[in-house]
């Protein structure tokens, strides 16, 4: 039997209305990837089909790249291109 | 959390400059970024800034010290979060160090690191009653 | 004459900001030059600016002319005359544009084209009791 | 007969300490160029004689070189290199 693991998502700004809510708690089995979370968001979540196919991903406050492995407890967060300033 | 980078209240440059000046420190640069009335060919009304607070306060330190690192220079920073009107600071860096073209280079530095790193969304409500976050990566000219 | 760059008060950086700013400026730098406790290895006390006032005010209009229509930034600059001690504010410009690019180098050729062509000169008093005249084109080195 | 022209000299910053007073008035032969002002100087302020050869000069607020005319009245400035910001 497969491991799992649980993490938190965050939707930041524009894509918590996209998706329509702002977090999620995601289980999936382990190991995964942030792409494998992408892939559970999707099937999930209707709005998070209108995700870009490549978006903007941190793990624990640091940008982190699609093939960069998520861990139990982890906060992924979804980032719209940035606009401060 | 002390949020030391990120504010809700109105920017004071005075208080930055205070944090970065020093007796062999000669040269200070700072930069303010305000609320332009228009944006890509359109009127702006007003606008709202957010942030992925925990993150935004990360790359701010990140970026403060990276500055003050390369070129020898303190370095204070601050972005506005909230609802900001036109001609409102939205952003304000201060950088000081012994001579001028270092104190130039790291507030440059630490504004365009901003704008590229920081995780802060710009939301604009134009005069037409029309709502957009500004996206720069799809925008015709962002520039700001 | 109304002396509109030079002063021996206090400059205020804010006033200098408010005369630049605007609805249409997203960007303004602001440089402050301050004086430093030490110079060329030696250790200053306190320092006088004196200038040939007619022809620096002169200079200081042109200067901002130049910059404005370069970059179509608004600058407004100030210079410090009189007796100054260390952390002094003896030079501040302010240059606001649409954009970031512009108002840093509105504001960069501002400092650099001051310090090169105004004729403002600076007496330094150092910590052993000497005294003398600061000259840029002699000194081993000079970029504050 | 020569005409003549008269015009001030001022003496600016460290300069006038070296001359020993900061301002002039020198009558010379016209036409007269800025050198030949300095030539003037030289010989009526031993102060004047520590001069650099070529120091920086302004006729009525605008700086000009050594071969510039000098005319009736002008205002000739001799700067010290500058030191300002």
């Amino acid at each position: 039997m497969a491991e799992k693991l649980t993490l938190n998502v965050r939707f930041l700004a524009r894509y918590a209305e996209l998706v329509g809510t702002d977090s999620a708690t995601v289980t999936l089995s382990s190991p995964a990837s942030v792409a494998d979370v992408l892939g559970v968001l999707r099937s999930t979540f209707p709005g998070a089909r209108r995700l870009p196919d490549r978006p903007l991903c941190a793990i624990n406050l640091s940008q982190v790249d699609l093939a960069s492995p998520v861990a139990e407890g982890d906060e992924l967060a979804l980032l719209p291109p940035v606009a401060g300033g | 959390m002390k949020s030391a980078y990120l504010t809700e209240r109105e920017i004071d440059l005075e208080l930055l400059i205070e944090r970065v000046e020093s007796a062999d420190r000669g040269a200070v640069v700072t930069f303010l970024g305000t609320v332009r009335n228009h944006h890509a060919g359109r009127e702006v009304e007003r606008l709202e800034y957010s942030a992925y607070g925990p993150m935004a306060e990360l790359e701010c330190e990140r970026i403060r010290i990276e500055a003050e690192k390369q070129w020898g220079a303190a370095v204070a920073l601050e972005h506005r979060i909230g609802a900001l009107g036109i001609g409102d600071v939205s952003v304000a860096i201060a950088a000081a160090a012994p001579h001028r073209d270092e104190a130039f280079t790291a507030c440059r530095y630490v504004i365009e690191e901003l704008k590229r790193r920081v995780p802060i969304w710009k939301r604009e409500h134009y005069v037409d009653g029309t709502v957009a976050w500004v996206d720069p990566t799809t925008a015709v000219k962002i520039e700001d």
